[in-house]
């Protein structure tokens, strides 16, 4: 069967070296597992997240999408876009709804555009990774591909805003998504599907700049975890995973807390179920080890 | 028919009747005691075959007067359906063998309970005349609507599309009302199929106020006659032959028959001038919605420009609910319902024609139900109209600006804003005429301030607009600040004066929209009335009953109890005081026979004889048996059904009670009481409907009525010295299913402990 | 086989609830033929459900039982239960109507006696409860249920069952063989009085009522207060049975809202206060009772509630659209939000919460079985290119009882204009 | 106090919400706010808004400016978009409060030291040096924001986390010397330039935004 081919866009954090260098190594073992080739988007730029607002200001932040979907539409026509972080995809989405939606904004951007002599259609469609997964692939596929089911492990399925609001996965709930809960049960772990944290907010960006007020709600995202017996956290965004696992010795240390919850992505879970080693999952990358896949990625 | 009357009784033995009770017993008393020619038995009597033998004998002339003994009256109505002769009904199945356990201990009491209601119901039968109407009844096509408003000419334009005559009565040189000077109107419609629900939406606009048109075609239309500056200055007779005095201001004077009557006076804007506090009459620019319309009919579709000085308006403040929902001196307590959409739309004016000019509501609550009025809310705020949620207080004048002070309700602080020109959001003032019973209500005021109030309602009281020829005054009841509302939920149109029917804002307050659909309803209302009285029967609640009241003369003391306690206000009085009942104005709740003291009033198929022989006719052990007889008179709108209930869900009721249905407990006469006592009854319980403001009873004060009568019963009892116990009236709704029969073995106990009645002859 | 008699000067009413009763009624008592097609297998449609009507707190089986009686005693009346229609085809003055009829398995001889609900076991949810309560297979809908005739639920036709309840039945009332029919029959003017039907309360999410049991909705309150409701008239909550004294109103669930219905459904306010006032009766110096609202919206005259409801101490106002529910470890429901008055962040704990659940027309728009002129929120609006077919009631608005029935004895009229017209009676 | 604020302040005068709704991204549905809070009660770190979503919304029909754009709130958006799903109005909520805390900063009256408006800052500088983001740059701006002798403080802190993630290769010091960059460096902040400069000359002239 011919490999799915999708337009790559890893953005920053996913880079050698940076934050979520991890996230991109499992999800190449796993797209490798899936028949998915992914061909990245040459020369792509920073999306500037939900936080570039105040620096650029509306304009100039659609154009950092706008540069990226017009090199992908110049080079990789006909391809979906793809991104594997939420902020990316949501940035890169929002940018091409918005543009759609006011002509005038269009223009003013094709014409900022014309001064590396690029030029935006907007006819690209925009997924995340989870989406891809979801409506291309098949819940059924991927259970199909499991070598090594996570039998008994227990996983609280935290997904977290960007992937879920304001667009979210097809034919989920913003308050109550299950997509992860799926995923868990196809590659045949225990999901915690009570988990009532699924959807709070971790801070975002604001873990940096307000990293009280972020970490207070992370408490409760990882308190939650443990009432409900969880071995590990499964989340499908950079930000969230980053900032649910690298701050729990901060964390401890205010709060009196003993968190040691690892804190891993969809990605990371599914190169472990179809049977790929401990290195090419990343799972080397866990500051916080998920020993229950280290143990059965060894097995 | 009554020449010859033939009695013939049957009994279903269906339904357990037959394995619980002897049913050979019951047919030798319906013949024997009950003088039923012959009762037959049946196993289903309500089957098509049980049916056709009851058929069969009337067609063979064998039955004018026929007893059916089985289930309740309320079941297999359609079955036991024979509209020639009369019937009675003996409640065998919800009335004894349900409501009664098995069992032989039981068994003796069960069976004469039956027997003795295969008695009561053959007396009552004998008793009884199948009605077959008046004769005075006629068919008049043609009806009075009074107005000038939208609602006026809807409920013409409808009658006349239903092949109805009219003549329209409106007091001004010219018809539109209140909506006379509208510029728009607010859409009638929400969004339709196909829009989407994003924020950019194209949603309804204000619309062509269709004031005109409709003006244009009363004029165009045949059916439809105009009296222009003219007033009814008489009303007389009954739906089917009304007649009315039209009088011009000219002087001439006009007399028309009609079959019914719509009054459709909508409403009188609400006088601003009792808002000082708003600057109202201190500046020109503080105007009311009213005047708001004339200001922009005015500019149509230029700028609006304000009183004073006729410069372009660039920021209009609308202030809601301005002298409404308030309970302070000379406001109106309630919400007009139309003031809000209004507003929306008047500021939308501004806005089409000046964006930039600035147009804020000050709204407490915004009420904008429906499809179409949360549309309109919307195109508001597309609009760019502000809306914020504040209480005004004040408005000042500062040289040529306006000061609107008002408590922002949202930022909790209190704050003010300027402007150029000012809305008041007034009310509606229903345009109703002196109610019948305001000096009733100062009389029966159970507090002195209510009476204050009572009484001022009586000083304050608007000229007639019907000038009813009626022995309880000129115009429609009112329900509730002025009003003429039916107080029944369902039943919007239930009217306290038959064949006279409200419409519009002065039933209660109703945007245009509203009148619209409320004008044609009262209109189809008016016109059944019209047609039933043609036929001679009655309207609503006891639909189709041919029966009516007569009295007779010779026994009459003119004492004019009935005139008085009609709560129809059906009755009028001749010139020697006789009662004149007016029959398609009366709707059968036999509160006239009940009042009588001298007993001459009666219904063919209702009267103090067909429940009174049914008191006798039931079996007395005597004082010593240990049997008591306990007489329960129920409503049969409501307590009689909430019985039946019982019965259905495994109530269990004393054996010594013996149940009659009343048409109202308005009905009861006293005699029956004093008779059952006399005759030996132990006990009595009367069930009527709630008489509160909520008041339940479906003939309005019935129920009232015959509690007032029945709190001298007392007398009664003291000159027969008996127990005060022996008598009790209660309020029971339908839902009571537990507590009716309740109440009945209560006084079932109360009787055991105070002992039988001496009085058993 | 059904037989229907009828003329291109009969009226054909669809829906059997207040407002199709009414339209029907009214009509027949006009001396017109009318015939009523009602889904259900009684009259009375959702009002039948409620427990007490706002504001007077009068019982709505009162006025049902006046309207039954009219119903029973009309000889103008033709009523067909268990029947939709399916197609309508023609003009104005001149339709032919399809009608389907699902069987009863119960004939015109039941005496209504219940022998047959005695002799059959097996239980099912009770429609008439909102599935709060269990009803047997062979069943009467509900106490005053009209006509009068027992049901065999479909479920129980080929079970040894239906032939224990077909030998429990002295009198031939029940016939198995009863097979779905359709009828066809002329009418000059159709009334569309198909009604309302509660929004779906799980699409709200942040509410959670697919999550958390002790989140209702306001039609599911009314049989909780119906002394002949399931818990027989208890304020009790549905995980535990824990009575429930702290109770939360919610208004707009679902309402004007571009989530869910865009429009007011304009009930639901007085329904709240209404039954704020059960709650209050119920438990009295304990009742505890929250009632979150957008704007409160009792017009006109119903502000005369309204302030009588403000005057209960028990009951407190908070102008706020909850953000969201969720529950605690003891299943009380939690609603977190801001009171905008003031902007206070409040986290309240109840013992169960009403949400006042929106009106939708129970006909989608998909399902007309004719051309009929719809706003977007599918309600039918008043439009010459309906020809003879008239909305009464709900099928028009979001109506409360008073409106619906003012509305349906207006199409009454229209109705009897178009059979005027065909009658010519008309000029 | 910016020319731009006193030229603004100057075009609108009383009627602050016409200034929004032509000068702040998506202002111009501000109007269809109907005051039912759930923005309010739905935000995250709601608690530490001085004015949450809603009352800004009131304030601005209020003509509060100087309230709003000086307030921190709008930086509190951790655009986590459970007010946008929710608003039965269908308010782009998150937008507006970038939108205001974008325009807030143009006028130069974002409150001192509010730690993510400078964060924002920094964010935009860091991408736009080399066209994508260097996060130990970024990082150490951050500990540093407050001076040299906080950073050295804040870093201590850091410290074993910065390890931690220079252990798991998720930190590379050697990003400190350049690190990743878009090729057509030129292109790409020409582009961006140019997107700036149509910005500014569209608000500092005529103000209303296409649409308002």
């Amino acid at each position: 069967m011919a490999k799915r081919q999708y337009s790559f866009y890893p953005g920053c954090s996913s880079q050698k070296g940076a934050s979520s260098s991890n996230y991109l190594v499992s999800v190449q073992t796993m797209c490798e597992e899936l028949d998915i080739q992914l061909n990245e988007i040459p020369d792509w730029n920073c999306c500037a997240a939900s936080i570039g607002y105040a620096g650029g200001g509306e304009l100039p932040r659609l154009t950092l999408s706008a540069r990226n979907i017009a090199l992908s539409e110049q080079h990789h026509a006909g391809q979906d876009i793809v991104a594997t972080c939420a902020a990316c995809w949501l940035s890169t989405r929002e940018a091409a709804e918005r543009l759609h939606e006011d002509q005038s904004l269009l223009a003013e951007c094709n014409t900022a555009l014309a001064e590396a002599g690029l030029k935006l259609k907007n006819a690209t469609p925009i997924k995340h990774m989870a989406e891809v997964l979801v409506e291309d692939i098949g819940y059924e596929t991927i259970a199909a591909k499991v070598k090594k089911p996570l039998s008994g492990i227990k996983i609280a399925g935290y997904v977290g805003c960007q992937t879920n609001r304001p667009f979210g996965i097809a034919g989920e709930s913003y308050e109550n998504p299950r997509y992860l809960d799926k995923l868990v049960e196809a590659l045949g772990g225990d999901a915690l599907t009570g988990y009532e944290k699924k959807v709070q907010c971790c801070g975002g960006a604001l873990a940096f700049s307000e990293p009280a007020k972020s970490q207070e709600m992370v408490k409760g995202i990882i308190e939650a975890a443990y009432d409900h017996g969880a071995d590990l956290i499964v989340t499908p965004c950079p930000v969230c995973q980053m900032n649910v696992e690298v701050y729990q010795d901060e964390i401890n240390a205010t709060y009196g807390t003993q968190f040691k919850m690892p804190v891993v992505y969809y990605s990371n879970l599914m190169a472990v179920a179809f049977g790929r080693s401990a290195k090419e999952a990343a799972l080397n990358a866990q500051i916080i080890p998920a020993k229950a896949l280290d143990d059965l990625a060894a097995k | 028919m009554a020449a010859d009357k033939k009695f013939a009784g049957y009994l279903c033995t269906g339904c357990g009747i037959g394995e619980r009770l002897d049913a050979r017993q019951l047919s030798q008393i319906a013949t024997r005691e009950g003088k039923m020619a012959a009762c037959k038995e049946h196993p289903m009597l309500c089957s098509a075959e049980g049916v056709q033998l009851i058929r069969d004998d009337i067609a063979a002339g064998n039955a004018t007067h026929i007893m059916i003994a089985a289930c309740s009256r309320r079941a297999k109505v359609e079955a036991f359906s024979f509209p020639e002769v009369a019937m009675s009904r003996a409640n065998l199945r919800e009335g004894v063998i349900w409501l009664r356990p098995e069992g032989d201990e039981h068994q003796e009491t069960t069976q004469e309970m039956a027997d003795d209601y295969v008695r009561m119901a053959c007396a009552e039968v004998r008793f009884m005349t199948q009605p077959t109407g008046s004769g005075e009844q006629t068919l008049n096509r043609s009806l009075l609507v009074v107005g000038n408003g939208v609602t006026a000419m809807t409920s013409a334009l409808e009658a006349a599309k239903a092949g109805y005559g009219v003549h329209l009565v409106c007091d001004e040189g010219e018809l539109g009302g209140v909506y006379k000077d509208l510029y728009k109107r607010v859409p009638f419609r929400a969004a339709p199929v196909g829009v989407s629900n994003a924020r950019t939406a194209p949603l309804p606009q204000p619309e062509e106020p269709g004031v005109a048109e409709m003006i244009a075609a009363i004029q165009a239309n045949p059916r439809i006659q105009v009296h222009l500056n003219a007033k009814v200055t008489k009303t007389s007779g009954a739906p089917g032959r009304f007649s009315a005095d039209i009088s011009v201001e000219s002087g001439s004077t006009v007399t028309e028959n009609f079959g019914a009557i719509v009054q459709a006076t909508d409403y009188k804007p609400y006088d601003a001038n009792l808002l000082p506090e708003f600057a109202y009459g201190k500046s020109p620019d503080v105007v009311t919605n009213f005047e708001l319309e004339r200001l922009a009919k005015a500019a149509n579709g230029g700028p609006l420009k304000r009183p004073s000085d006729g410069k372009e308006v660039k920021a209009v403040a609308f202030i809601q609910c301005a002298g409404q929902r308030s309970d302070k001196e000379g406001h109106l307590p309630y919400c007009s319902g139309f003031c809000c959409t209004e507003s929306i739309k008047q500021a939308m004016y501004f806005k089409a024609q000046n964006p930039g000019c600035d147009a804020t509501v000050l709204f407490d609550d915004l009420r904008t139900p429906g499809a179409a009025g949360e549309d309109f809310y919307r195109a508001g705020q597309q609009a760019q109209v502000t809306f914020s949620k504040g209480k005004a207080s004040a408005v000042d004048i500062n040289g040529g600006k306006l000061t609107v002070k008002f408590k922002d309700l949202i930022l909790d602080e209190d704050t003010a804003m300027e402007c150029d020109l000012v809305v008041l959001a007034t009310g509606q003032v229903p345009n109703s005429g002196p109610d019948p019973y305001a000096q009733l209500a100062v009389d029966e005021a159970p507090t002195e301030e209510e009476k204050a109030a009572a009484r001022k309602a009586l000083e304050v009281a608007p000229p007639s607009i019907l000038n009813l020829d009626y022995r309880q005054g000129t115009d429609l009841p009112h329900l509730k600040h002025g009003f003429v509302d039916s107080h029944f939920i369902c039943f919007p149109y239930e009217t306290r004066r038959t064949g006279i029917y409200a419409a519009g804002p002065v039933r209660r307050p109703m945007d245009m929209k509203q009148a619209i659909d409320d004008a044609a309803g009262a209109t189809l209302k008016a016109i059944q009335a019209a047609e039933n009285a043609a036929r001679g029967a009655a309207a609503h609640p006891r639909v189709g009953d041919l029966s009516y009241p007569t009295f007779r003369k010779e026994g009459c003391t003119q004492c004019k109890r009935c005139t008085v306690e009609c709560p129809f206000g059906a009755i009028n009085e001749d010139e020697q005081r006789y009662p004149q009942f007016n029959e398609s104005r009366c709707r059968r709740c036999g509160t006239c026979m009940g009042a009588c003291p001298v007993r001459v009033i009666s219904f063919e198929n209702y009267s103090i004889d067909s429940v009174g022989q049914q008191i006798k006719a039931v079996d007395m052990p005597d004082e010593f048996s240990e049997k008591p007889r306990i007489l329960a008179l129920a409503c049969e709108n409501d307590a009689y059904p909430a019985l039946d209930m019982a019965a259905q869900s495994g109530g269990q009721i004393s054996p010594f009670a013996r149940v009659i249905p009343v048409r109202c407990l308005g009905s009861v006469s006293l005699s029956w009481i004093t008779d059952a006592l006399n005759s030996g009854y132990d006990g009595i319980v009367l069930m009527g409907c709630r008489r509160d403001d909520d008041y339940q009873c479906h003939f309005v004060r019935g129920s009232k009525m015959a509690a007032e009568r029945l709190s001298k019963v007392g007398d009664t009892l003291q000159q027969l010295n008996l127990e005060q116990e022996r008598i009790q009236v209660y309020e029971v709704a339908i839902t009571d299913v537990q507590r009716a029969p309740q109440l009945i073995n209560d006084m079932a106990a109360t009787v055991e402990k105070i002992g039988m009645s001496p009085f058993k002859f | 086989m059904t037989e229907v008699v009828a003329t291109n000067e009969t009226i054909l009413v669809v829906g059997g609830g207040i407002s199709g009763m009414t339209a029907a009624l009214e009509a027949a008592e006009t001396g017109k033929q009318v015939v009523l097609v009602e889904k259900r297998p009684y009259l009375g449609g959702r009002v039948s459900q409620l427990y007490k009507y706002f504001p007077k707190l009068c019982f709505p089986t009162c006025g049902l039982e006046i309207n039954q009686r009219r119903a029973k005693m009309n000889p103008n009346l033709r009523v067909l239960t268990m029947a939709e229609v399916t197609g309508l085809k023609g003009e104005k003055g001149n339709y032919t109507a399809t009608v389907k009829i699902s069987p009863r398995y119960v004939n015109g001889n039941c005496t209504a006696c219940g022998e047959c609900e005695k002799a059959v076991s097996s239980e099912f949810d009770d429609e008439y409860n909102y599935g709060l309560g269990k009803r047997k297979g062979a069943y009467l809908p509900y106490r005053m249920a009209h006509p009068a005739q027992y049901v065999l639920d479909p479920r129980l036709i080929g079970t040894p069952e239906a032939d224990q309840a077909k030998a429990a039945c002295k009198y031939n009332a029940i016939d198995l063989d009863m097979r779905e029919e359709s009828v066809d029959f002329p009418c000059g003017a159709v009334i569309w009085a198909t009604g309302w039907q509660p929004y779906d309360a799980a699409k709200i999410q942040p509410y959670g009522y697919d999550r958390f049991p002790n989140v209702i909705t306001s039609v599911e309150f009314e049989r909780l207060a119906d002394p002949q409701g399931p818990t027989g008239g208890k304020l009790v909550r549905p995980s535990d049975g824990k009575e429930a004294k702290k109770v939360a109103f919610i208004q707009c669930a679902g309402s004007r809202d571009r989530n869910h219905l865009l429009h007011c459904s304009r009930i639901c306010c007085m329904a709240s206060l209404k039954q704020c006032t059960y709650v209050a009766d119920a438990w009295g110096k304990d009742a505890d009772v929250s009632v979150y609202y957008i704007d409160l919206r009792a017009i006109d005259r119903f502000e005369d509630f309204y302030a009588k409801v403000r005057g209960i101490e028990q009951v407190k106002f908070i102008k706020s659209k909850p953000a969201s529910i969720v529950a605690d470890k003891e299943g009380n429901p939690v609603v977190h939000g801001v009171d905008t008055e003031g902007y206070n962040r409040y986290a309240d704990s109840f013992d169960l919460v009403v949400l006042a659940i929106g009106m939708e027309p129970s006909v989608d728009q998909a399902s007309f079985p004719v051309d009929i002129v719809l706003n977007r929120e599918g309600f039918i609006e008043a439009d010459e290119a309906n020809g003879g077919v008239f909305a009464a009631g709900c099928a028009s608005d979001a109506l409360d009882v008073n409106r619906a029935v003012q509305h349906a004895t207006g199409a009454a009229l229209r109705a009897i204009q178009v059979v005027h017209g065909a009658a010519g009676v008309e000029g | 106090m910016s020319d731009l604020n006193t030229a603004m302040i100057e075009r609108y005068r009383t009627n602050f919400l016409k200034e929004v709704e032509a000068n702040v991204e998506e202002g111009e549905w501000v109007k269809m706010c109907m005051q039912c809070g759930v923005c309010s009660g739905s935000c995250p770190l709601g608690k530490f808004w001085a004015h949450p979503p809603q009352e800004i919304f009131m304030m601005i029909r209020a003509g509060k400016r100087e309230e709003v754009l000086s307030s921190d709130s709008m930086w509190m958006c951790t655009s986590c978009y459970n007010c946008i799903v929710r608003c039965p109005r269908e308010l782009p909520i998150t937008h507006i409060m970038h939108g205001l805390a974008t325009y807030a900063k143009r006028l130069g009256l974002v409150p001192q030291n509010q730690p993510t408006a400078r964060f924002a800052q920094m964010f935009w500088d860091n991408l736009m040096k080399k066209g994508r983001v260097n996060e130990l740059k970024l990082g150490l701006a951050l500990y540093f924001m407050n001076g040299f002798g906080e950073g050295v403080k804040t870093a201590l802190k850091k410290q074993k986390l910065g390890m931690n993630m220079m252990k798991t290769g998720r930190m590379n010091p050697m990003e400190i010397l350049g690190g990743h960059a878009v090729k057509d460096l030129s292109g790409f902040q020409k582009v961006i330039q140019k997107a700036q400069e149509l910005e500014d000359a569209r608000i500092a002239q005529h103000g209303a935004r296409q649409g308002a």
